[in-house]
């Protein structure tokens, strides 16, 4: 049987492994439930995962095989930024369409490469549902930014100083941190003596962990801490830091309670598929590869060109919120999509803001010493 | 002026002085004895005319020139050549090989080194052996190699530390004989050694040393007969 | 030490004429990096091989090749090409200056201090954002979009660090290199000043090391600290590809690089697809596991120990090898 | 008290003991003379089973030596004294005494026989809290023969003790060995400075090439004129 | 004040973990010359070990000490004696052979471990996760205090050892004259399989101390490798007080220039320290408390 081949690139192994484990797991139920469904108009499609161990050399390679070896129509997944700059590069060479779903560095679709779309927000526009929260609900003064000196964190870290320069609120001190450290109390320390009212922090999973037990040890207490999405909202998240991950807010993309047609069903088939819990890195992979099948279901045929110009009309509903990669700011190809601020309540990441789309009613303000006990 | 000549040497490890004041002079052409019972410190001032090293105080001169503060490869382009009490060989290179990359001290062209490597090993009767790995030589032919390599550097003085120790009586007279055909090629010669009848054969004159101090000078005969050195070195017979 | 033989000159006619038979971009890319490995692990070989300074940080050399490559874009706006003028003449500098330093330590803890520099270009190449632009790394445009003109660059430097290295080890230096490797002690009490030997060995290697480096900011077209300044994949890999192919070799290295790629990329791509995925899975296990294989069974390398595997094959008696191969 | 049967040894495929017998009876003083290269260390080594032989069988009292690990010889009751003195360097004279006694033969009387040593070598006593590495030459061999006597052994292996010495050190290892000899300890030695020990010793082998070429008492040897030809240098 | 004061006691409990880490590599590294670049990854197995007891059997890290312990000791003799010392037999050109091995012993040890437990994070809470003792406004992670009491303890026990007994002299014998130990009836073969084991035991020690403080993941070991040896050189090769001084040393360090040069430099700071002192402090601060 004639199949449509599609080329995956993720980190399985190496360093970034866990969460391109979950895309490759959201992807894989993706396909069957595309192939189930009829696959590609009566073909199959078929998604070839390559591993691009977190190093963009090797994705690379990736990249280069998938397409001049395997001849496959389109590129997906693009996990870090630096590997997905690295496959963007090849594909935007190559001419061969490459619908990134995690990369959110926002250079990968400010280069007007117009092989290259993109599903998630880019990194700048993580914080947006945090800023009228900040504004009408906490309305701080000071704030100081964390953030892991990565790709990922350090334009993180720039666009928040923006908004809060925008919004009139003092960064006090802004400091990044490399990632896996074991005592971040130095640095806390600092904070403590700055003493904001808002801490922002832009860290994954165990970092993010790290940071709250050990502001809970030192006595840290501004008005509220926020996470900037990566580990805040993860499961493992709340498991290592019990306690002190109660009130933390987090911005996030998504949130399975969300009114988008079936996130929920995602996020329970995941669940009961796999044992584990996915989050929103799982449904941007999720979405994905609904958008990978919906372009090559429309597409005029399976020639480069003819694939881009299906992905660049695209417009459909996903478990992700809606898809439509539009130009705007100085962007292209880029999928526009608000975000939200969760909240760990009671041991529960719960969505509470905006407040229609809202779970459970935020907590705020919070009295640290009660959480904490 | 003096050949070469120490002033007032002194060195300290930590409280010990290993040499203590030592002034002696070389003059060319000569072979020169260094003894001393064990741990006087003999070693120790090949150490410091070499570089390796730092003095503590006094001087070396060498040919009018301050050798203090010189570092090693240095000293051994101002003409100075030795062997290693303790022997090292190149040990993955061929005996030609070891002998070279001594040669090449004076010239940078590989046809001229390979050459005056030869010439080197054919005045130590080390031809058959050249094309042997070092590490595969006995504790003789190691020796030889020694003071080939010395030589191939193409010395003024050369330093010999204990070449004859561990070799049988009959090995010791044939290197009594290349240490005699050195001398004669010009080249004066300060020999460390405990073997006395290689020591009173070869030397003009003799240095004898304790607990870093000079405790003797003079010619073989004068040296064997001075009572201090009988007690601390030599003993009754 | 022999002269370079007609079969030298068939691999490199066969390497010639390789990316016009094969149309494929992918085996050219394969080729390429292989070629980039071949220079990193000579150069890398020259110091630690042949003069016994055993260097665990040659990233660094990659690294600032790679970022002088890189920042004549962003920070002079001229084109990354001016990078393969400089950046083997920067890399040098700084391999002067990191000898000048490290030298002064012997074996392991000259290893340990290589690690320690690495690790230090690595953090301020990532903090220093206004001048490297930390973690986002540069990113230029690729000059050519067929692989051809960089096929031939990356073989060029290949066969030119690999020629200038052959002739470097049959003159005075190649001699004084290996006496230093075989005993400093020694080497100095022959006239030879370790010291300005091993800086001259550390230099020409970062020079090569810096070119490659250059050479992949405009390959690749992307570098960030992490990649072009780590440890485990440019330090130690450059370790692997010297001693799996033999140290203190000519050939080793490269023999070393081309088996390194293509196994790495075999595993990692399960076989070109014709194996089970978890084999991909399981490639860096592979890897180990060829590592510990290669330094228990072949201490001196493939090539090194070329007779005992070619005795091995043929049934006979492995007698003990003498000398270091060249 | 040992006995050497047709013994063949070397290192990987060079053979370089070839049929060696001999034997040193209980508290008998041997010497072992030969060129360098001659295999007077090997046979030294294949007794302390550093070395396997390859064919051939070693006694020692009642038992075979031939293919016992080397860390049992010391229990046996043989004490070697290696060439060129293989002191542990980064510990102190002292210390390198003490390992000396590890056995259970001798760690009982360790302290008596460290006092017992340090007279015998009173340069030692001098020097007992210095690392050994830093001793000089000879220092470096009273230390490596203090530490072999420190285990009680039944029977001593010299392997060249005077190297390096200076004349009156070496007379006074020389007098030693026969002192330690003369209260009943078998010694097996190998000297170059063939004339004094073999003044000195009971019997003495000649080694050329690997194989046993003459044998005899001391004093006589030191008449036969292939001797003084080949070792005297007469 | 209360910044500096704060900084340092941080610094000073790290420096207690560092010590652990660094009292393997002080024996392996500094007694029997063995560069290893697996160390990081023997401590990584040590916290899954303590990680699987604590979450399938409930079992208290601390107690677990005494399962993960004896564990390492005998994954480290098993390295020891068919990967190591093997080696020793060869003729090789570098004598940096065997630390080549020790990468691939680490790459295997991660890529095992991963097979098993996947890449994902794991961490262990316990009822004293959140302990924290204060002094005035001062901090003390209560087991953090409790890992730098077990510093002290195993440091003191294996001076004791190295020192004074007749296996840890023997230890070092092996280390620096194999043959002669040999000949003084010391089964060398056997003590370096012991002195590895032991080795391994004391980094397993760390790992699990580590354990209720941190989180683990198969790349875990790599950043502690390296701190090992800062900890090793900085104390002195083979320094048992060394290795505790200098794990002591590099924490105030590190925390010192996190609070007052940047967090995301702080790793630098320990790495020129470990430089200076390797140029100008050859034999580390060993040299100077002469133990
Ligand atoms: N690096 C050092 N540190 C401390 N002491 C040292 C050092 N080198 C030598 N010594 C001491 O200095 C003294 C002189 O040693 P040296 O090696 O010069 O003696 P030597 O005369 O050559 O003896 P031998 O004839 O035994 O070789 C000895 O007591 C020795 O212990
Ligand atoms: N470890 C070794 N590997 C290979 N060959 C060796 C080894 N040790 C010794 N040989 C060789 O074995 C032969 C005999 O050596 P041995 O050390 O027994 O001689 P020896 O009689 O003790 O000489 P010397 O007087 O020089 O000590 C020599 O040819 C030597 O090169
Ligand atoms: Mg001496
Ligand atoms: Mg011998």
């Amino acid at each position: 049987q004639e199949t449509v081949k599609v080329g995956i690139i993720l980190p399985v192994t190496g360093e970034k492994a866990k969460f391109g484990e979950i895309e490759k797991k959201s992807f894989e139920m993706a396909l069957e439930e595309i192939n189930a469904a009829g696959g590609i108009n009566g073909k199959k499609l078929e998604f070839l995962l390559e591993d691009d161990t977190g190093r963009p050399d090797v994705a690379r390679s990736a990249a280069e095989k998938l397409i001049t070896k395997d001849k496959v129509v389109m590129l997906g997944g693009g996990y870090g930024s630096s590997e997905t700059f690295a496959i963007a590069g090849v594909a935007q060479q190559s001419r061969i369409p490459f619908l990134v779903n995690t990369g959110s560095d926002d250079k990968i679709t400010e280069k007007k490469w117009e092989y290259i779309f993109r599903l998630n927000p880019p990194v700048s526009e993580y914080p947006k549902g945090l800023e009228s929260f900040l504004t009408e609900v906490v309305k701080p003064k000071t704030a100081v930014i964390l953030y892991e000196n990565t790709n990922f964190g350090s334009s993180g870290s720039k666009e928040f100083k923006a908004t809060c320069e925008r919004l009139g609120i003092k960064v006090l001190m802004m400091e990044g941190y490399e990632h896996g450290g074991v005592d971040f109390k130095p640095l806390l320390i600092k904070v403590k003596q700055a003493n904001p009212d808002l801490v922002y922090m832009i860290s994954y999973l165990m970092d993010a962990s790290l940071l709250m037990r050990q502001s809970l040890e030192l006595r840290v207490t501004p008005k509220l801490f926020v996470g900037g999405a990566a580990g805040f909202t993860l499961p493992e998240f709340q498991k290592n830091a019990g306690k002190a991950s109660d009130m933390v807010y987090s911005a996030t993309l998504w949130y399975q309670t969300l009114p988008y047609p079936g996130a929920k069903k995602y996020f329970d088939d995941f669940k009961k598929k796999f044992g584990v819990d996915t989050e929103y890195h799982g449904a941007e992979a999720y979405a994905a590869a609904f958008v990978i099948a919906d372009a090559l279901k429309r597409t005029k045929s399976m020639g480069p060109e003819d694939v881009r110009q299906a992905l660049a009309a695209t417009d459909m509903m996903t478990v992700f919120g809606p898809v439509k990669f539009i130009a705007y700011d100085t962007m292209t190809n880029q999928n526009k999509l608000p975000t939200y601020l969760v909240q760990w309540i009671d041991g529960k990441l719960e969505l509470v803001w905006p407040k229609d789309v809202a779970s459970k009613p935020y907590v705020y303000p919070i009295d640290w010493e009660k959480v904490w006990k | 002026m003096n050949f070469f000549q120490t002033h007032r040497l002194v060195k300290a490890f930590g409280g010990l002085l290993a040499v203590n004041d030592l002034t002696f002079e070389v003059e060319k052409g000569e072979i020169y004895g260094l003894i001393g019972p064990n741990g006087s410190g003999k070693t120790t001032v090949f150490n410091l005319i070499t570089g390796y090293y730092p003095i503590t105080s006094g001087y070396i001169e060498f040919q009018g020139k301050r050798l203090n503060g010189l570092p090693t490869w240095r000293v051994c382009k101002q003409g100075i050549g030795r062997t290693f009490q303790i022997v090292k060989p190149l040990r993955r290179m061929t005996v030609l090989e070891n002998v070279m990359t001594s040669a090449f001290n004076r010239t940078s062209r590989e046809a001229e080194a390979r050459e005056k490597a030869l010439e080197v090993l054919d005045f130590c009767e080390l031809t058959k052996k050249q094309d042997y790995p070092a590490k595969g030589l006995t504790i003789g032919d190691r020796k030889r190699m020694e003071i080939a390599r010395a030589l191939a550097t193409a010395p003024e003085l050369l330093l010999l530390d204990e070449t004859m120790a561990g070799l049988t009586p009959q090995e010791q007279a044939d290197g009594v004989q290349l240490i005699r055909k050195v001398r004669n090629s010009g080249i004066t010669i300060i020999i460390v050694e405990h073997i006395m009848h290689v020591i009173m054969n070869l030397c003009d004159r003799i240095l004898c040393i304790n607990y870093g101090q000079e405790i003797a000078r003079g010619t073989p005969a004068e040296v064997a007969n001075n009572q201090a050195v009988i007690e601390a070195y030599l003993g009754k017979e | 030490m022999k002269s370079i033989r007609w079969s030298t000159l068939v691999i490199l006619l066969l390497l010639a004429v390789f990316p016009l038979v094969i149309q494929s971009d992918y085996y050219r890319h394969i080729l390429i990096i292989a070629l980039m490995w071949v220079v990193i692990g000579s150069s890398w070989n020259l110091l630690s091989g042949y003069t016994g300074q055993v260097s665990f940080g040659h990233a660094i050399f990659f690294g600032i090749g790679a970022y002088t490559a890189g920042l004549c874009t962003t920070q002079l706006d001229i084109s990354a090409w001016y990078g393969m003028l400089l950046g083997g003449p920067v890399a040098l500098l700084i391999g002067l200056v990191i000898g000048w330093i490290c030298f002064r330590l012997r074996g392991p803890y000259f290893a340990l201090a290589t690690i320690a520099v690495g690790e230090i270009f690595r953090l301020v190449a990532t903090e220093w954002v206004d001048f490297t632009e930390g973690m986002q790394g540069i990113l230029i445009i690729q000059t050519f979009r067929s692989k051809i003109p960089y096929y031939y660059l990356a073989l060029g430097l290949a066969a030119a660090c690999i020629y200038s290295i052959h002739t470097v080890m049959n003159s005075k230096w190649g001699y004084y290199f290996l006496a230093i490797r075989e005993d400093q002690d020694a080497a100095e009490a022959l006239g030879i000043s370790s010291f300005r030997y091993k800086s001259l060995s550390l230099m020409i290697s970062a020079f090569f090391t810096g070119l490659a480096g250059a050479f992949y900011m405009n390959y690749m077209a992307f570098i960030d600290p992490q990649v072009v300044f780590s440890l485990h994949f440019i330090s130690i890999m450059a370790i692997l590809v010297g001693i799996i192919g033999g140290v203190g070799t000519l050939w080793g290295p490269p023999t070393g690089a081309f088996i390194m790629v293509l196994l790495q990329e075999t595993f990692r791509s399960a076989f070109f697809g014709m194996l089970p995925k978890w084999v991909s899975e399981a490639h860096v296990l592979v890897f180990g596991l060829l590592v510990i294989f290669v330094i228990r069974y072949m201490a001196n390398g493939i090539v090194g120990d070329w007779g005992k595997i070619r005795q091995v094959f043929s049934g006979r008696k492995a007698s003990p090898s003498a000398g270091s191969g060249n | 008290m040992l006995r050497m049967e047709n013994v063949n040894a070397g290192y990987g495929d060079v053979q370089v003991l070839w049929d060696v017998s001999f034997e040193v009876k209980a508290r008998e003083f041997v010497v072992l003379v030969g060129a360098n290269g001659a295999g007077k260390s090997t046979i030294m080594k294949t007794i302390s089973s550093l070395l396997h032989p390859t064919s051939g069988t070693i006694w020692f009292e009642d038992q075979r030596l031939d293919h016992v690990q080397p860390y049992h010889i010391i229990d046996v009751g043989i004490a070697h004294v290696p060439e060129a003195r293989q002191l542990f360097p980064e510990m102190t004279v002292l210390e390198n005494l003490e390992m000396g006694s590890l056995c259970a033969r001798a760690k009982p009387h360790r302290k008596e026989s460290i006092e017992w040593v340090l007279d015998l070598f009173p340069r030692l006593r001098e020097r007992r809290k210095q690392l050994a590495g830093t001793l000089s030459g000879g220092e470096q061999q009273m230390c490596a023969i203090a530490r072999g006597l420190m285990s009680k052994p039944k029977m001593l292996l010299f392997d060249e003790p005077s190297l390096g010495l200076s004349p009156l050190l070496t007379q006074e290892i020389f007098r030693l060995a026969s002192k330690i000899h003369g209260e009943g300890m078998t010694i097996l030695m190998v000297e170059q400075n063939v004339k004094q020990t073999l003044a000195i010793c009971d019997r003495a082998y000649v080694l050329e090439n690997g194989r046993i070429a003459l044998e005899g008492k001391g004093r006589e040897l030191l008449e036969n004129e292939e001797v003084k030809q080949a070792f005297l240098g007469i | 004040m209360e910044v500096l004061i704060q900084t340092l006691v941080a610094g000073i409990l790290m420096g207690g973990i560092y010590a652990l880490v660094g009292l393997g590599m002080t024996l392996i590294m500094g007694v029997m010359k063995i560069v290893n670049l697996a160390h990081g990854q023997l401590m990584m197995i040590a916290m899954y070990i303590t990680f699987v007891l604590f979450d399938h059997f409930h079992i208290d890290p601390y107690f677990s000490l005494l399962v993960s312990m004896p564990a390492l000791f005998l994954l480290g003799a098993f390295i020891q004696k068919y990967l190591l010392n093997p080696l020793l037999k060869v003729d090789s050109i570098l004598p940096e052979n065997q630390v080549l091995m020790t990468v691939g012993i680490g790459m295997i040890l991660t890529e095992i471990v991963r097979f098993i437990f996947q890449s994902d994070y794991k961490s262990v809470k316990t009822s004293y996760s959140f302990s924290t003792m204060y002094l005035g406004t001062i901090s003390f992670n209560t087991s953090m205090v409790v890992a730098f009491c077990i510093a002290v303890l195993l440091t003191g026990g294996l001076f004791f050892f190295l020192a004074k007994t007749d296996v840890g002299k023997s230890v070092r014998a092996t280390a620096q004259n194999k043959d002669a130990a040999l000949l003084m009836g010391v089964n060398a073969e056997w003590i370096t399989i012991l002195t590895y084991g032991l080795g391994a035991a004391l980094v397993a020690a760390a790992g699990t101390l580590l354990l209720p403080i941190y989180y683990l993941f198969p790349d875990v070991g790599g950043r502690f490798t390296l701190k090992a040896f800062v900890i090793t050189i900085l104390g002195g090769m083979g320094s048992t007080v060394g290795a505790i001084v200098g794990g002591v040393f590099l924490g105030i360090a590190e925390s010192l220039g996190a609070t007052y040069i940047s967090m995301a430099l702080s790793d630098a700071v320990g790495l020129v320290i470990f430089l200076l002192v390797l140029i100008f402090l050859p034999g580390g601060l060993k040299k100077l408390t002469k133990i």
